[in-house]
């Protein structure tokens, strides 16, 4: 085994990294720990996106909104077992975990309370997904994980247009849908900023970045998200807090980011900054709907009480 | 289009509304299985019976059918569901009892409609259907071994449900009005032994006894020809409004 | 380009399918031809090949500007099933000369793989798509 | 017990690992692997009982031993 230096100097010159044999107990536990954020979170879009998935306004929209939860359940099941080669046991990982120690990100935390959030959770939050994953199916040294989001891509990028097709419908169908699309655009935009995590200046190193598991930093792909969604927003005229900065030459925050979030109403309060570590703070506590989530998932019985 | 024989349009009428119920009780279920592959099944065969039901409900408009009503815009007792599926509350084993000879007894009626005008929808139902029905033996098989009590105790209910869809008994090739007007090829007495045959065998070796099961039922005179089973049973008004989209009207398009 | 005339040396490389397109694609007056390349430029939400290459649409006719496009899909449950449907009637419905459009989904004969042309079958994997 | 799943999309076309599934019998693999890995039309599709795969050479070079 090579120095743990001269390892990450070899991924950075493009090593490809195929079995446990080949890797450190420092790139494991890396790869470890962003495979299950990833399981997690597409795992736990399914119970998210279920209950207005089975209240779309029609069958076609129905086949739609369950055809995501499939593909979410499937892309869970592929980083599971990549998890399972690395020496984790799937089922334990699906079902045998409390709600709390699940690694999802907050944002399928969050209840999901009416289609204009459903399909703007497809349009947004599949969007983070995917520029994260798009990043990583570019440019990670773990050949495994490359191969399997071919399938990945392919499907979220379905989700993200189903997404976009009805933003486009709710936007420009009446008053009353644009102004329950611009509500769940006012609290899902900063969780898709929030996303991705502490900005590049405040992180001191990063082991996913250092061992080439993903290629791009924090901020980097905050902005790829920014450019990919503000086109959208702008194009149907919804409010967003940022812009695109003609001198910087890219999209800036018209707040102070991290602001405090009040999950009981899904309001953000951007006159209420906070630090870093209280995001983490929250995001540990975990949202109001990561129990119930977890229950469905876990539970093996249906509640047919509405 | 209009030249179905008369009671053609409640036969196809019962298999789409089961067809409805089972992609309900399969997206239902989706999150629930015991294994995310269960999960992947359910949610994946939800979307396939939504596809069905979105070209019979074509057909039946074709024949005259209101398509709001079609689409679940009704009072749930207007849904002629196989009794089997009006509610599925017990755990994932009885889940899978209650929808497998659900799911079949559907087929089987698709699969007896002898015209030619249907063929292609017929046949493509039936590449889904393969895969529908391969599932649930396969994890029928699968239970029988783990929790054979649950699966015999559920199926000596379901499987007589799914003989009233698809028809009593006294509906022999003498009786059976769609088999009289040349809608289909078998009378309903034929296609229930097919079905009743494919338990025993499936079950044979297991310690799953079907001897209990009413394979005679219904009685013809308990019969409701319109709705195809025996009770006066309905899904509940929440499975309707899930169905019909209510909750979420506002975003309905046109 | 369709995939029925997209075989670049016009040699004998053409398959059943490609045949399949061209024969319902021969009797088209000029303007459903038209309707035709309109068509061939709808892309298929999941594959970077058009609804034409798919061999998804299996027939066009237009008379006094109503066009009725019969067509098909891979499988019934397909979920983008109404985002097609409105591809197809927002792409016809804004060209000069057509006034209404109508989508039939038939499904004789049943789709099957073995209507793709080898150029299709290539392009989807050359995109990467196909793993 | 885990079965990996192999496919095709085109004739003519490499046949290549695409995951697994964990089942409890053959024929509900087969299933398993139907609904799991759908985003293809499949040339072919096929799994294989992870104990019936049989390393030949992998990591580490096998070399013959020559016993005492």
């Amino acid at each position: 085994m090579p120095t743990e230096k001269r390892f990450k100097e070899e991924l950075q010159n493009g090593r490809m990294i195929e079995s446990t044999e080949e890797m450190t107990d420092g790139y494991k536990k890396a790869l470890k720990q962003i495979l299950t954020v990833s399981g997690d979170t597409e795992l736990m879009s399914a119970p998210a996106y279920y209950d207005q998935s089975l209240n779309a306004p029609s069958m076609d929209a129905r086949a739609s909104c369950v055809s995501v939860i499939q593909d979410e359940l499937g892309h869970g099941h592929i980083a599971y077992r990549l998890l399972e080669d690395l020496g984790e046991d799937r089922h334990e990982l699906i079902y045998e975990r409390e709600p709390h120690e699940f690694r999802n990100t907050y944002g399928f935390d969050q209840h999901i309370d009416n289609f204009a959030e459903l399909v703007s959770a497809h349009g947004m939050f599949d969007r983070a997904g995917i520029v994260l994953l798009s990043d990583i199916h570019e440019n990670t040294s773990y050949a495994p994980w490359k191969r399997a989001l071919t399938k990945v891509s392919k499907e979220e990028q379905f989700h993200l247009r189903h997404g976009e097709t009805w933003m486009r419908r709710l936007a420009n169908n009446s008053e009353k849908t644009r102004r329950q699309l611009q509500e769940a655009i006012d609290w899902m935009f900063p969780m898709g900023v929030e996303w991705f995590g502490m900005p590049d200046d405040k992180k001191k190193h990063d082991d996913q970045l250092e061992y080439r598991i993903k290629g791009k930093s924090n901020d980097e792909l905050r902005q790829d998200w920014l450019s990919r969604a503000m086109p959208l927003m702008d194009e149907l005229d919804l409010d967003v807090p940022a812009h695109y900065d003609e001198e910087r030459e890219k999209y800036v925050l018209e707040y102070d980011m991290p602001v405090a979030f009040d999950p009981d109403n899904k309001e953000w309060r951007f006159d209420e900054p906070i630090s870093w570590s209280d995001v983490i703070d929250r995001w540990r506590s975990r949202g109001p709907a990561n129990e119930k989530y977890v229950n469905m998932i876990q539970s093996g019985t249906v509640n047919v009480q509405v | 289009m209009s030249d179905w024989p008369e009671p053609a349009v409640d036969y196809v009428q019962a298999i789409t509304d089961t067809k409805i119920l089972l992609g309900q009780r399969y997206a239902q279920w989706s999150l629930a299985g015991p294994s995310l592959e269960d999960d992947i099944g359910g949610a994946s065969a939800a979307q396939e019976e939504i596809g069905h039901v979105r070209q019979l409900v074509r057909e039946l408009e074709g024949q005259g059918r209101d398509p709001d009503w079609l689409n679940g815009d009704r009072e749930p007792e207007e849904f002629a569901n196989a009794a089997s599926l009006d509610r599925i509350d017990g755990n994932w084993a009885e889940y899978l009892a209650s929808i497998a000879p659900t799911d079949r007894a559907a087929w089987y009626m698709l699969d007896a409609i002898d015209r030619d005008d249907l063929d292609g929808l017929i046949t493509k139902i039936g590449e889904d259907e393969y895969f529908h029905l391969e599932y649930h033996d396969a994890r029928l098989e699968t239970l029988a071994d783990e929790d054979p009590e649950t699966i015999q105790a559920t199926l000596e209910e379901t499987l007589p449900q799914a003989l009233a869809l698809i028809g009593p008994a006294a509906h022999d090739e003498s009786a059976d009005p769609l088999y009289d007007a040349g809608f289909t090829d078998r009378p309903a007495a034929e296609l229930r032994e097919a079905f009743a045959e494919h338990y025993r065998e499936l079950f044979a070796d297991t310690d799953v006894s079907l001897e209990a099961v009413d394979w005679d039922a219904p009685p013809i005179g308990e019969w409701d020809e319109t709705r195809r089973r025996a009770d006066a049973g309905a899904i509940a008004e929440a499975d309707v409004t899930q169905i019909s989209g209510k909750q979420n009207e506002l975003f309905a398009m046109n | 380009m369709s995939s029925a005339s997209s075989d670049p040396d016009g040699a004998a490389t053409t398959s059943l399918s490609g045949e399949f397109v061209a024969e319902r694609r021969a009797d088209a007056s000029a303007f459903e031809q038209q309707l035709w390349d309109v068509l061939d430029e709808i892309p298929d939400p999941h594959i970077p090949v058009s609804l034409v290459e798919m061999a998804m649409i299996y027939d066009v006719d237009e008379a006094d500007g109503h066009v009725t496009v019969e067509m098909s899909f891979p499988c019934m449950g397909c979920p983008a099933y109404d985002m097609i449907h409105n591809d197809v009637e927002s792409c016809l419905t804004v060209l000069d000369g057509v006034d209404e459009v109508d989508v039939e989904v038939v499904w004789d004969p049943v789709w099957s793989k073995d209507m793709l042309t080898p150029e299709v079958r290539s392009k989807m994997n050359e995109s990467g798509i196909s793993l | 017990m885990k079965y990996e799943v192999f496919a095709r999309v085109n004739q003519g076309d490499d046949t290549i690992h695409i995951g697994n599934v964990t089942a409890q019998s053959d024929r509900l693999a087969k299933v398993y692997a139907r609904n799991t890995f759908n985003e293809e039309d499949w040339d072919r599709l096929a799994v294989v009982r992870e104990d019936h795969l049989l390393d030949v050479e992998g990591e580490a070079k096998p070399t013959v031993e020559v016993s005492a």
